[in-house]
């Protein structure tokens, strides 16, 4: 039996969320539709492919303080940083949960990301799932689906006269708390989504083509921006750096990504990823060969936010069936 | 135009290709979407069929000739981008002997994006004066003659506005800016080793991406550009929070204009107007 | 904003002219508003635009450049470029939202104390006037 | 970690009267990197100096703050004490408290803040200095001086007897300037051509002067030791080196045209000297009235009567002197050092429509009434009326004609007014016992040695009558002038029927002093007076190193001021050449090999072409900065757009710490 | 009265006229000869209806906001005539020029505005008839020269000080009325007291003193040659015109030097006969002079 929150009740639920905790919802900035936390539920926009930006934004802030200074007498303080913030993220798709759940790996390893952890389990999110799915959309190709609720806390999926609420972890319940729902019998669907990227074994195909001359032809045209690193859900580099103001001294961690010139210059100016073809091929080796091999999935969601925003149009579909070609061949 | 244009450039590329004349032709390819033009680089003589021209080549295909240099390359530019190869010769980027410069006239491109394809005109297109390229050894098309100079009108209506709403609105766009440097890594324009907004000493812009640095960022990358940009308007396209970025650049395009009468990239040797003076100019400061 | 919320105002000085006029205006003891905190350059055109923007980024509430009349540059050319650089700019700041007058440039010469403490005057009035940076 | 140390100054009460010193001690203790702060009461005295190199030493300071009166007063002193010290003398910033600070503010709490202020910043900028190392450079031991009268005449001997080559310019076609047009001299009544010409024949015959007349400075480049300068011959049209100056081209030409050096009341001939004692004693012609040159122009035009072909001077002359294909040249010299001596004009009174505007002949300027007393004047020394030629009288002179009147822009005082009136009422009253002289005078300034003694002896011996007043009008009534004043001491109206009126016209600039600085990038005040480095401790200095100013030039003066500052002059000058070589200022432009793009917007920007194309190993064109031509203005750090050059002493990286601290405090 | 047409027809040169009380009495016969010239040459002159005092009498000296006030009525009818002002008497153009000039002061221009219970707009150009006349662009149809007359051109203080104020050619040597008189035929002679005070202001308490500055300046001009002395201010020609008598007493002129306006010599060019220029109403007889240099 699938239980239904009618749609006035979701609103007044969310409203009523709203109260205590902050919500943070897809809304409308301009001709883009981002993650942005909302003051009144009217905002909230309900129909969307998915957002510009991902929301790993609100687990891993573009720009955020580790740590700030308190200095007496000449010894000085480190005060870190405590987030007692409760946050809802209401509307994440499957895959970008699914990206938020996959960098629990890195970050939750030994030593845990203290900002990282407080940040999950301070936010509980509210996931709605896919019912037509983008053209850029491949999240079945990744071991994902647009229904896919094992990342998210409560899975809204869309039915005729409201939302059917499968509350997935205990945290989901907790928020469900006061929720009437109605039992209903509806069946929901399973959407079809794009399942014509060869994933498959692309692990050991990128191990096999590391040395091929087609990462240099394909970066001919990358012109190395940071787009894709900061629109894709499942990029997590990090430039760190202190910052003094007023007598203030804070240590700020901001987004950074492997394309950036100088990433990975090491003292003295070397750069041993100085041309285009190494830095890009460090992109896809990361997501298809390094991410699977110490944390075990691809590190890639299949959400075709990089897809869609890259200005020369380097699309990872078509990079994965062009190693699997490439592997193929090389045997 | 497409078809007919496609196929001249084809050929070009076949024969320069052939003859050993160039080592890579840079020209469009249809992009993963089936819809949408790309870069195109093809260094053998049989692959040029993947080139391809339709009113989706937006590309400023002249920044890639900072990758090939000292390599002979043949490159397609529309009518704006040509300027972009005065504006790198004049700074000694590029050696002219090394380009070989196929220049299509240009009708103007459509809005597009990824799998989206409207029929409606880009504004810059409107606002565009330079439809025939001013540089080119392989000419494609009729050349237009041009109208009237463009007026800027979206630049007079930004500056009807009070200075504490145009404040507001540099510092909502500055809010959502994510300082992926897509903007500087598409333009011509900007090619420096390492770019003032990534120095740690003297630290110029914050590490932080905040408002104040984002600020102080979108402020000097226009400053920089001001009597260099070549409103080919690529910095806008390729920016993911839509920060209209050739508001600016049109601003200091008009002031330089009104200023020193000089127009970007119209010719090889113009000194930019920032690296001249004349003495008894006056420019309305401090007289 | 100093903590009495009357502006800051931060000066570049070409230590050939202004600097000279702004000692001049101290030796003939021509008093003028202490906002102003001075900062020597070797000349106008040493003045960086990205140290201007700098000052605005940070909240400074006004900025003034002061050089050499044109055609007296101890460098001959350094307030011609200056010159240039700062019309352009001042254009790019207002357009951006700072008010136009936030930014002055004046060429004031070793032998004018009296016009430097007049400009320096006149400018921290018209800024206490104008009140302080409403965004940013 | 650096340590610094802050030492700020009370300079008695200049700073402390207004500033809180020990407050501003405090504040700079608090300021990160500053290990030591200390106050004294002359931080430029002895004392002063002593404390800091002391600190230095026990405290290990590896930079230094003095906070204290202008850069431009001290900052050389205070780099030659922590170098004594044996620190590098460029990790040192001068906070400027005084004039900057204590001088124009009276609230003494806000003022102590702007003093923390300037304190921080200094401190934010010494703290990113680095040691610089001045450089040697070549020198040529060569002066040139720009002015042949009196001050550039003694500056150029001088130089010359220290056995350093020299070079003195002469626009005029004779050396000698304003002096050879006077008559006597104050206060001693020497003749001036007898003190004059002796030093004018000096001048021509040492070996080590080269004298280059009838010649003007066009343009200068380089820099202290190595200036190169452009000196334009105007054409004289006659061969200098065989003509023996025997005058018979002067005797006869027929062509007589009004005498500058007479200033109107005399002729000269279209090929002259200017005066019987000229050096060079050789004639140029005057191409706009040689009647040859003005047939050689009908020849083209063919308008109006043919004038003749005279060239009766070419016929005449024994030597075959005569050169009409010589053209005007420029030559381009190196010199190590400049000497600028171009004297001054007297003011042009016809401005002044009260005294007729220059329509009545018997209304002259002084200077005029020098060439009438002068022997070797239009008149040979007999005082005569212009207008009929008789002897005047009454004469009434009138003090500060363009000299301490704001109505016609020359609010100073010419210093030598009173003293020449003095002079010409005693020489009058010897010339003829029956000449009565009045002096219309607003004070008389006397100020030098025997001056005051010889301004009485004009009142108490030649009979002058002084009235304290201004003239209120000159009018010509039938053949005297009848002159409207005002005797102020007894407040009653005067009216005088004089003779003759002398206007003791005051010193201006002389022609186009402004367009030589510009060329010498020295400055010069809103009269064309040039500007010295420092009025009471460095007169004949400028700020660009190597051009030193003397005499009139510099402001009103008279002989013995001006020869005194030809001496001193000269005597900089041979300090500067007596050097092997030069230190070069460090704070030149700097290039970062890796950073640069090889754009050259530098190269572009830099006025004295001081950046070069460097190729690098891997190919690269990159800029490359001569340091011996580079003078650190910064024109291209900021059109540098990377940020890969940087200028020392002033680097991007000290002028951001200065800012960041301040809008960051 | 001459009658002055209003036709509404805007000539190419109409002037609004403002006579002032002087030619309405004792100088009469400037102001006849001022509008027969003018009639001659084609300038309309269009009499302000109301105009009062221009505030030159003593006014100036005890009331300053009502020398300022005066003034400013006969502006603001101006202004609404909206034609430039001609004015031939040199105080009331003094007044009036003065007044403009005073009223650039913001302060100065609410209190003469309050004064005189009107809005002062931007004020008309006011133009002595002196310079008015001397405009080179009019043509001077001269029939009868005046070949042969030595003229002393007298200004007085009014039209030549301060020159800021009255835009005088040259405040120490103004030349206008000689290169007027030069076209009509006479002889301007050069002389140095043209714009010295005649001593008219201290008329009645200190006679001595007039007539010791009158005389120097007449006896000058004598002695330069002069027939007779042109002026263009009432003051000055009733001032100088009137104690010859006494200065032959006093000081024992030889002849009496005739003072005539600059309006009747022109008159006298331009064809009228002395009678309609009122050439006999001078206390000092100009007639037998003009009669020997067949002038009259």
């Amino acid at each position: 039996m699938t239980k239904i929150l009618g749609k006035t009740g979701l609103e007044s639920w969310l409203h009523n969320i709203m109260q205590e905790r902050a919500l943070v919802a897809p809304k409308h900035v301009g001709d883009l539709i981002l993650f942005d936390p909302v003051q009144s539920v009217d905002e909230v926009v309900f129909d969307y492919e998915n957002t510009n930006l991902s929301p790993k934004e609100f687990f891993f802030p573009r720009t955020d303080t580790l740590f700030t200074t308190k200095s007496q007498d000449n010894d000085v303080e480190l005060i870190p940083t405590i987030i007692d913030q409760e946050t809802v993220i209401f509307g994440i798709r499957p895959c970008d949960a699914r990206g938020i759940a996959m960098l629990d790996g890195p970050y939750l390893d030994d030593p845990a990301d203290s900002l990282w952890a407080q940040h999950r389990n301070k936010t509980t999110m509210i996931g709605l799932s896919c019912t037509k799915p983008a053209p850029q959309c491949f999240c079945t190709s990744v071991g994902s689906a647009p229904n896919d609720s094992s990342s998210v806390d409560i899975m809204l999926t869309e039915v005729d006269d409201g939302y059917a609420v499968e509350a997935v972890t205990e945290k989901g319940e907790r928020l469900l708390q006061g929720v009437e729902l109605k039992e209903s019998d509806v069946t929901l669907s399973a959407p079809s989504c794009d399942t014509s990227v060869p994933a498959e074994g692309i692990v050991e195909t990128v191990k096999k083509v590391f040395d091929s001359p087609y990462w240099s032809r394909l970066a001919d045209r990358c012109i190395h921006c940071n787009v894709c690193a900061y629109v894709c859900p499942t990029c997590y580099c990090f430039d760190i750096r202190d910052r003094t103001d007023k007598g203030k001294i804070e240590r700020i961690r901001t987004w950074e990504s492997c394309q950036s010139k100088g990433f990975t210059r090491i003292a003295g100016g070397h750069d041993p990823r100085a041309d285009k073809g190494s830095r890009l091929r460090q992109r896809f080796c990361h997501k298809l060969l390094y991410f699977p091999q110490q944390f075990g999935p691809l590190s890639c969601v299949g959400c075709g936010r990089c897809v869609v925003s890259c200005p020369v149009n380097i699309d990872i579909r078509e990079i994965i069936s062009d190693l699997q070609e490439l592997g193929a061949k090389v045997g | 135009m497409g078809e007919d244009f496609t196929q001249q450039i084809r050929d070009k590329a076949k024969e320069l290709l052939e003859n050993g004349a160039v080592e890579c032709v840079i020209g469009y390819e249809t992009g993963s979407d089936g819809v949408s033009a790309r870069p195109a680089f093809i260094y053998d003589a049989a692959e040029v069929d993947r080139l391809a021209f339709d009113n989706t080549c937006t590309h400023n295909l002249v920044k890639y000739l900072l990758d090939k240099k000292g390599k002979s390359t043949a490159v397609v530019v529309k009518g704006c981008d040509s300027r972009a190869l005065n504006l790198l010769l004049s700074e000694r980027q590029i050696q002219r002997d090394k380009v070989y410069v196929i220049g299509v006239v240009c009708p103007g491109v459509v809005e597009w994006g990824w799998n989206k394809r409207s029929e409606q005109l880009q504004k810059r297109c409107n606002w565009c004066r330079q439809h025939t390229p001013v540089v080119s050894d392989f000419a494609v098309g009729e050349p237009i003659t041009e109208e009237p100079p463009a007026e800027f009108a979206d630049v007079a209506e930004m500056a009807t506005k009070t200075a504490e709403d145009r404040a507001t609105f540099w510092r909502d766009q500055a809010e959502r800016c994510i300082r992926c440097y897509a903007c500087r890594q598409a333009c011509p324009g900007c090619y420096c080793i390492d770019c003032f907004v990534e120095l740690l000493d003297p630290e110029w812009v914050g590490i932080r991406i905040a408002p104040d640095e984002n600020w102080m960022w979108n402020t000097i990358r226009a400053y920089h550009l001001g009597g260099r940009c070549i409103s080919c308007n690529e910095c806008e396209r390729v920016c993911p929070v839509n920060i209209p970025l050739s508001l600016l650049n049109r601003k200091l395009e008009q002031e330089v204009l009104d200023l020193f009468d000089y127009k970007a990239g119209m010719s090889e040797d113009a000194p930019a107007p920032l690296i001249t003076f004349k003495k008894d100019e006056n420019l309305g400061i401090a007289e | 904003m100093s903590e009495d919320n009357s502006p800051l105002v931060i000066g570049f000085l070409c230590n050939w002219c202004s600097y000279a006029g702004a000692d001049m205006a101290g030796t003939s003891r021509q008093a003028y508003p202490p906002n102003i905190r001075i900062m020597r350059v070797p000349c106008s055109g040493r003045v960086d635009p990205l140290l201007i923007v700098k000052c605005f980024e940070e909240g400074a509430d006004a900025v003034l450049v002061a050089g050499c009349h044109p055609g007296d540059c101890h460098y001959t050319e350094g307030n011609y470029h200056g010159r240039r650089r700062f019309a352009l700019l001042r254009d790019l700041l207002d357009f951006m939202g700072i008010e136009k007058e936030r930014f002055r440039i004046e060429w004031i010469s070793a032998s004018e104390g009296k016009r430097f403490a007049k400009v320096v005057s006149e400018f921290t009035d018209e800024m206490t006037k104008l009140g302080p940076r409403k965004v940013g | 970690m650096s340590r610094i140390g802050v030492f700020v100054c009370h300079c008695g009460t200049n700073i402390g009267g207004i500033v809180n010193v020990p407050e501003v001690v405090e504040a700079a203790k608090a300021m990160p990197l500053v290990a030591y702060a200390d106050e004294n009461k002359y931080t430029c005295s002895e004392v002063g100096q002593g404390s800091i190199r002391d600190a230095i030493r026990e405290q290990k300071l590896d930079r230094v703050v003095v906070a204290a009166c202008s850069p431009r007063m001290h900052e050389n002193t205070f780099r030659k004490t922590v170098a004594t010290a044996g620190l590098n003398p460029y990790l040192l910033e001068i906070a400027n408290l005084r004039e900057h600070c204590s001088w124009v503010h009276s609230d003494s709490k806000k003022a102590t803040a702007k003093a923390i202020d300037h304190v921080r910043m200094a401190v934010a900028k010494v703290a990113r200095h680095e040691s610089l190392f001045p450089k040697q450079v070549g020198l040529t031991k060569r002066a040139l001086v720009i002015g042949g009268g009196i001050t550039g005449i003694q500056a150029a001997l001088d130089i010359a007897s220290a056995g350093h080559e020299v070079v003195l310019v002469e626009k005029e076609p004779s050396v000698g300037g304003r002096m050879s047009q006077l008559d006597k001299t104050f206060p001693t009544l020497d003749c001036s051509a007898c003190i004059l010409t002796p030093k004018m024949v000096d001048v021509a015959q040492h070996p080590n002067i080269t004298l280059l007349s009838y010649s003007e400075v066009k343009e200068v480049r380089g820099f202290v030791g190595n200036f190169e300068v452009d000196i334009l011959k105007k054409a004289k049209m006659v061969d200098h080196k065989t003509c023996t100056g025997c005058g018979t081209c002067w005797q006869k030409c027929p062509e007589k045209v009004t005498s500058e050096f007479d200033l109107g009341l005399g002729q000269r001939t279209a090929i002259y000297i200017p005066f019987a004692q000229a050096v060079p004693n050789k004639p140029v012609i005057d191409m706009e009235n040689c009647r040859y040159q003005k047939y050689l122009k009908w020849t083209q035009t063919e308008e109006g009567k043919k004038p003749p072909e005279c060239r009766i001077c070419e016929k005449l002359c024994p030597t075959k002197s005569i050169a009409w294909e010589q053209q005007e040249e420029i030559v381009t010299e190196k010199f190590g050092a400049l000497v600028v001596a171009t004297g001054f004009k007297t003011f042009d009174h016809s401005v002044y429509g009260e005294y007729g505007a220059g329509r009545y002949p018997d209304v002259i300027s002084s200077l005029q009434l020098e060439r009438l007393m002068s022997a070797a004047g239009p008149t040979e020394g007999e005082v005569l009326r212009p207008s009929d030629n008789t002897h005047p009288k009454n004469i009434v002179f009138i003090q500060c004609v363009g000299s301490r009147d704001d109505k016609v822009g020359r609010p100073y005082c010419s210093k030598v007014c009173c003293m020449y009136t003095a002079k010409h009422a005693i020489m009058l009253k010897e010339h003829d016992p029956e000449v009565q002289c009045y002096v219309f005078y607003i004070d008389i300034r006397a100020g030098g040695k025997d001056f005051e003694e010889f301004a009485r002896r004009a009142q108490d011996e030649s009979g002058a009558v002084y009235l304290r007043g201004r003239v209120s009008q000159i009018y010509q009534d039938g053949k005297t002038l009848k002159v409207l004043g005002e005797d102020s001491l007894i407040g009653r109206p005067v009216e005088i029927d004089a003779d003759l009126v002398v206007l003791a016209t005051g010193m201006e600039a002389s022609e186009d002093a402004d367009r030589l600085a510009q060329t010498l990038h020295i400055s010069y005040n809103i009269y064309n007076f040039l500007i010295e480095a420092h009025p009471k401790l460095r007169p004949v200095e400028t700020q660009t190193d190597g051009v030193f100013v003397a005499g009139a030039a510099v402001g009103p003066r008279d002989i013995p001021d001006c020869v005194a500052h030809g001496s001193a002059a000269a005597a900089k000058v041979i300090g500067l050449l007596s050097q092997d070589s030069l230190t070069t200022d460090p704070l030149t432009a700097i290039v970062a090999p890796m950073k640069c793009v090889g754009c050259f917007a530098c190269k572009a920007v830099c006025p004295f072409n001081a950046i070069e194309e460097q190729t690098t190993r891997d190919g690269r064109i990159i800029a490359s900065v001569n340091e011996s031509l580079c003078k650190g203005c910064g024109l291209c750090v900021v059109a540098c757009r990377p940020g890969a050059i940087n200028l020392r002493g002033f680097t991007n990286q000290q002028l951001l710490s200065e800012v960041m601290t301040l809008v960051r405090r | 009265m001459v009658e002055s047409d209003h036709s509404s027809k805007v000539g190419a040169r109409t002037y609004s006229y403002y006579p002032g009380c002087s030619l309405h009495g004792t100088a009469a016969e400037y102001d006849i000869s001022t509008q027969l010239v003018c009639q001659k040459l084609g300038i309309e002159l269009r009499e302000l209806e109301e105009w009062v005092c221009c505030g030159a009498s003593a006014a100036h000296s005890t009331d300053h906001l009502l020398s300022l006030a005066l003034p400013a009525h006969t502006l603001k009818q101006a202004e609404e005539k909206g034609l430039p002002l001609a004015v031939p008497c040199a105080m009331c153009f003094s007044r009036l020029r003065t007044t403009i000039h005073e009223i650039k002061n913001k302060d100065t221009l609410n209190l003469v505005n309050s004064a005189i219970g009107k809005e002062l707009g931007e004020p008309v150009a006011v133009e002595s008839m002196l310079q008015m006349l001397a405009d080179e662009s009019i043509s001077l149809p001269v029939t009868k020269p005046l070949n042969g007359l030595k003229v002393a051109c007298y200004y007085g203080c009014l039209l030549a000080r301060p020159p800021e104020v009255v835009g005088i050619d040259d405040a120490e040597n103004p030349q206008t009325m000689e290169r007027l008189l030069v076209r009509l035929g006479a002889e301007a002679i050069d002389w140095g007291l043209k714009t010295t005070c005649c001593g008219a202001g201290v008329a009645f308490p200190r006679l001595d003193i007039v007539l010791k500055l009158s005389h120097r300046l007449l006896s000058l001009a004598q002695k330069s040659g002069a027939d007779c002395v042109a002026v263009a201010c009432p003051m000055c020609h009733a001032n100088l015109d009137m104690y010859q008598k006494d200065m032959i007493a006093k000081f024992g002129q030889k002849t009496k030097l005739p003072v005539i306006y600059f309006t009747q010599l022109m008159g006298l060019a331009l064809g009228f006969s002395p009678k309609e220029l009122l050439l006999d109403k001078h206390l000092t007889d100009p007639l037998p002079m003009l009669r020997e240099k067949e002038l009259a």
